[in-house]
């Protein structure tokens, strides 16, 4: 049982099927939200599921026996601004209002663009809390003037043909494009380590499969909902992925200071503990 | 200040489409005008075309191409279920609330404060408790749709004339015919308004149930909707759920008037 | 529709029934608005032997109603204790029927099913509910609104169908709150001697609460008249006329003025 | 059946503990045994030490450290407006159709229909009505609190008994007084519980209200906590909203009682 | 309590008084239960002029209520009009002002604040209308019972209040049904001094239900005697004795049981 969301980033748990042994059916659930999935996979009604780096960086500090197997997406995130408003770069921010959801990795992205473009985002724009799904009612009503999320959802903005996206919020010097994994319990890598090493070889595979294969990797996509061309739009911003690296620790670790900083976290986690490399490198010789 | 007589059997035919029909001739206006774009306000004919996609097309054609009926079927499983908890847990406890003072003492409280509490709240508690699935989603449903029953039947009780139970008592009738044969027909106005709340917002609440961890039902195609910012989906949503929470309405209603003289007799 | 019934004069009971009920030393006082010490009824005491038929006279407000009440065990008595054969009596049971002086009819229920509803419980098969039943509908007069609900019957209707439902039960003890205040005179005699009736045949034990001397002087064994503020009783009349009694006779005529003028 | 006597008084003011004090130590007893792992359900110290930094907190120490009465008063404005509106459009129109078959023709269908439709369907389309803001937040707390009162309004205006208003019309009061000196009061049990389901789900739909296009307010933390999943947070929101609910249901009824003779003298 | 009255014997109105209320060939059916074409009022014709008292006797369910209902204006005749100084009734007034059969007292006021209700609509300063209500409320004898709700207070003294509420408006037709009928004999003397009091003073034109003949014969100027199945009027009977009336006299005596006879 693996848990994800219904997004075109996130779809490779829809594919586990045609690459997992025989002996395993998996069977994939769909949330709206990383905190859920968490709590369900640590209630035992899921073995795997996708969360946000930043979800499971908290999850982490605080103690809760999450490990990260995998990365699931990476980008996916984009800065979007009222088309014919007069926004022509970041600097143009300030003083404005600017729509975010707390506790995400977007907040995080936004707050690093507004920093280093010079705008606090404590005194020189206006934050306001706005749904994911209500972020385009509310740019194209014009409640607030520009908003940071996730694709689909800039993408739409812009095919709708009231938004633009201005920049795409990735620093290659901290957090990067890191954006998402999958994560197992903790005893489930102590007393069913095989099985995670399929899972996660399964995730592997439907990740280079789709990666193969755009088209049918786009055409399950808008069977969620979402148009083709929407999609087609929005898919050079979306990056599957599966391999975890040093580098992507490092990442991480930027993004932990920076959500240390803003208050979401008290204190750093185990990155090695959160983090284990060694079935992606499993997968990696299997695949070679 | 009385009822007005049903002598014109013809308008009160038509009188209850009257809001619906200048509801949706204003809507077509509005769209047609081009006021507002249609990204924030779907256009009918886009709504209908989504509405038709959904109901009538093979499935596997898109999105939510021909899901309906499934949805449906799943949906109101899980509504049922959970309204029918709510019934069977908040009918008894608010009757008996509602006569017995040490019960009232005891549940009172409690009950009014959590009455207050969002549903929302209860999902990552419920996910813990029920795991996820049709159990959590048949709890939130009747979780919400307790605290109007419950409080409903309580107050019925609580107003019965104490001569029709007296009548009741010094005919012999024990404690469970009293309470079938007298409590709860004498109840009945306020059990029905409980009842038929309650059943409304069993629906109302079938979005939260369906949130997390299942992925069919009308409640999880609303809120992929809302996660794609599909408002003319979600416009569809709202007339289907609308459309559905009233014929559930019009059959617990009849349903009750067939089961219960006291539904059928009073006004 | 007319029931007329002539009473067959069986003999009458001998003196030394049994006690059913015994009211000892019984008073009430309600808690709200302080309606002083005195309290509603004082120190109450009487005896009502098997197949007696007493009737109560008092007047408005004087606790006639919150008596049988507690006889019926709806309301706990402030002091002193009722006993029906002996057991002290606490709850509402049907061997205590009460017809109430409000309008108590169910009004979900038609007249027929308001008169059948005590039977519910009881062991009898439904055929010879459903007679039972009809019986009872035509001893008082309702044949043609059997179903009727209560409140599409006048108020003389449904002070019948209070009977209905209560005789139908055959009760020891039959507490009567005014039961035929609403009725017309010849509605009126015609209950009273369904009651006479059903009594001389069950011999139930009858409290009767009445306004009007002449009824009780018809009816009743004996006539306790009742003071006020506090209720207590004031005298205890036995009535020892021949049975059937003649509404002409000199007697009779006697005994209403005695009582008229006792309770001026 | 009868109500007991209040005899043992002491008794009845402990009895409204008992509930939760038997769930908060049987919540102490699981997580002290360690039967479930705190991060499924917090340990009842870590709750409290989160409620002492959210309530007692200097503000900025934390995520949520000391903002309780900052979001308490924005939450409490929210959840009065939005009740308000509901009690002021819902009370009127559920008496004049509980007494006019026309009105009640032509709303009944409608409203009964709209009951059934999830809250949160309405999100996107308040949005484009009222902008983010107060103005939607108030909108979907009213929304959610006018079925329950108006249902009951209507219910208990139907049933009021016709020889009183009869008595009142000989009397020669008219409509208006009429409305207020005997239907209002003769319907006051059902529209009291009425008020009392709107106020219990003002708080519970404040959630929705606060998720768009407000920073502040109860609601607001209970969904951040939710987000990030925060349990202990969605915990001490439970307990608040649980508590501040009781005590608004508790000062609404004062208010009634205060307010009509016939919600002090009857039942 | 008790309240004693005095009649002062005024000098009779003449016969010749203008009409105030006429019946025309009014009929009722109930829609519900196939009562028979019959219905339960048929083309009943009838006035009564200004100051007339006029009282209804008839057996239970012939329709004196449903009478009344019509025309204090309850409800609308299935065919016939009601005229009430030559305009047609069709609303509730206060000029028409009823005592119900049925328990209408407001449950949620007060003794003193039901008498008063019906006075709050008026321009009167709020002393007088005190005084006022203070003066019913003692009328019928209950001072001391101000402040009670009607669900503590006795079956005779609900309908006391029912009384006081409607005599204090001083409206111009008085439907009264059955108005004394859980009365005690005493209480209900003084109830009919005080309704003959008022009459001989404000002289409105009251419509008097009641199975009580001398009860009728005390009272009123004209007895109309019902009929059942369809109800109508059997006889208009006209009592001219001379006012005030004593119970004892002959003339008395020889109406009554006239009367009597004829609804054998
Ligand atoms: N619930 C109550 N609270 C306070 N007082 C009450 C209550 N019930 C009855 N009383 C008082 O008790 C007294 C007796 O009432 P009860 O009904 O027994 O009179 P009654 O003899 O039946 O009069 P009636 O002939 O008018 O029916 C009255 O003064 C009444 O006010
Ligand atoms: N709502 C109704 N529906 C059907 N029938 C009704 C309705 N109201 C009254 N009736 C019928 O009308 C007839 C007359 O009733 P009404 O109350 O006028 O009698 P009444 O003369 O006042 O009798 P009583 O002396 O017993 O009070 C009865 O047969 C009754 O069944
Ligand atoms: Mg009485
Ligand atoms: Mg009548």
């Amino acid at each position: 049982r693996i848990g994800t969301w219904k997004t075109p980033q996130t779809i490779q748990p829809f594919f586990y099927d045609r690459f997992l042994p025989d002996s395993m059916k998996s069977q994939i659930l769909s949330f709206t939200n990383p905190a859920d999935q968490k709590t369900a996979l640590l209630a035992g009604s899921l073995d795997m599921c996708g969360t946000t780096l930043a979800h499971a960086i908290y999850s982490a500090s605080v103690d809760q026996p999450v490990v990260v197997v995998a990365a699931l997406c990476n980008k996916c995130s984009a800065l979007v601004v009222k088309k014919d408003g007069p926004i022509q770069s970041e600097k143009d921010l300030r003083g404005k209002t600017i729509g975010y959801v707390p506790g995400t990795m977007h907040e995080i992205l936004l707050r690093e663009t507004l920093t280093r473009n010079g705008i606090s985002p404590a005194r020189d724009v206006k934050l306001i809390r706005v749904d994911f799904f209500d972020m385009g009612t509310a740019l194209a009503r014009g409640s607030i003037d520009a908003f940071l999320s996730g694709e689909p959802f800039p993408t739409l903005a812009a095919n709708r043909g009231y938004g633009r996206i201005l920049s795409h919020p990735y620093y290659p010097d901290s957090i990067s494009t890191i954006n998402a994994g999958m994560i197992v319990r903790r005893n489930t890598i102590d007393k069913q380590p095989e099985k995670v090493a399929r899972m996660v070889l399964a995730h592997a595979r439907a990740t280079r499969y789709l990666r193969d294969h755009p088209d049918e990797w786009l055409d399950k996509a808008s069977g969620f909902g979402i148009r083709l061309e929407v999609l087609k739009a929005a898919a050079p911003n979306m990056e599957l992925a599966w391999e975890m690296d040093a580098a992507f620790v490092l990442k991480a670790k930027a993004l932990g200071s920076r959500m240390q900083a803003l208050g979401i976290i008290d204190r750093q986690p185990d990155y090695d503990g959160l983090f284990d490399l060694s079935y992606v490198r499993q997968a990696q010789k299997r695949l070679e | 200040m009385n009822r007005l007589n049903s002598t014109s059997g013809r308008l009160n035919r038509l009188l209850p489409w009257f809001l619906p029909v200048v509801s949706f001739l204003s809507w077509f206006a509005v769209s047609e005008s081009g006021m507002v774009p249609t990204y924030l306000l779907p256009h009918p004919k886009d709504v209908l075309a989504a509405a038709s996609t959904y109901i009538f097309s093979e499935a596997g054609q898109g999105s939510h191409a021909g899901r309906f009926f499934e949805d449906l079927t799943a949906s109101t499983i899980r509504v049922m279920s959970g309204f029918g908890l709510a019934v069977v847990v908040g009918i008894p406890l608010g009757i008996v609330s509602g006569r017995v003072a040490l019960v009232n003492g005891m549940l009172g409280m409690t009950v009014n404060a959590l009455r207050a509490v969002p549903g929302i709240s209860w999902l990552p508690l419920a996910m813990v408790w029920f795991g996820i699935g049709l159990k959590t989603t048949v709890f939130l449903v009747a979780l919400a749709a307790f605290f109007p029953i419950y409080l409903n039947a309580e107050a019925g009780a609580r107003q019965v004339s104490p001569i029709l139970l007296q009548a009741g008592a010094m005919m012999g009738v024990n404690r469970l015919r009293g309470t079938f044969a007298i409590l709860i027909p004498a109840a009945m106005p306020h059990i029905i308004t409980g009842l038929r709340l309650g059943m409304g917002i069993s629906w109302a609440y079938l979005v939260l149930g369906e949130l997390t961890g299942v992925s069919n039902g009308l409640g999880a195609v609303i809120m992929d909707a809302r996660m794609l910012g599909r408002i003319d989906i979600i416009v569809v949503g709202i007339i289907l759920i609308a459309l559905i929470g009233r014929l559930c309405d019009l059959g617990l209603h009849q349903l009750l008037r067939l089961s219960f003289k006291s539904a059928r007799r009073m006004p | 529709m007319t029931t007329r019934l002539r009473i067959v004069g069986t003999g009458r009971k001998p003196e030394v029934a049994p006690v059913v009920l015994e009211i000892q030393r019984l008073s009430k006082r309600f808690g709200t608005h302080g309606s002083g010490d005195a309290g509603v009824l004082k120190e109450i005491s009487m005896k009502a032997r098997r197949g007696e038929m007493i009737c109560i006279l008092g007047r408005s407000g004087c606790g006639k109603s919150t008596l049988l009440k507690i006889l019926a065990g709806f309301m706990p008595p402030s002091s002193g204790l009722v006993r029906l054969n002996g057991n002290p009596v606490s709850r509402p049971g049907p061997d205590r029927c009460v017809v109430f002086q409000e309008d108590a009819l169910f009004p979900w229920l038609t007249v027929r099913e308001n008169i059948a509803f005590g039977l519910k419980g009881r062991k009898m098969d439904r055929g010879e509910q459903q007679r039972e039943v009809d019986r009872f509908v035509s001893l008082v007069g309702l044949t043609d609104y059997g179903d009727y609900l209560p409140q599409e019957i006048s108020g003389g209707m449904k002070q019948r169908v209070s009977l209905a439902r209560v005789l139908i039960l055959q009760p020891e003890v039959l507490l009567m709150d005014e039961p035929f205040a609403a009725l017309d005179a010849q509605t009126r005699e015609e209950m009273q001697n369904l009651l006479l009736y059903l009594w001389e045949k069950l011999s139930h034990t009858v409290l009767f609460v009445t306004h009007d001397v002449n009824e009780a002087v018809l009816l009743a064994d004996r006539i306790i008249l009742f003071e006020k503020e506090p209720g207590r009783i004031k005298k205890d009349i036995k009535i020892s006329l021949p049975r059937p009694r003649e509404k002409s006779t000199e007697g009779y005529f006697a005994h209403c003025r005695s009582i008229t003028s006792e309770i001026r």
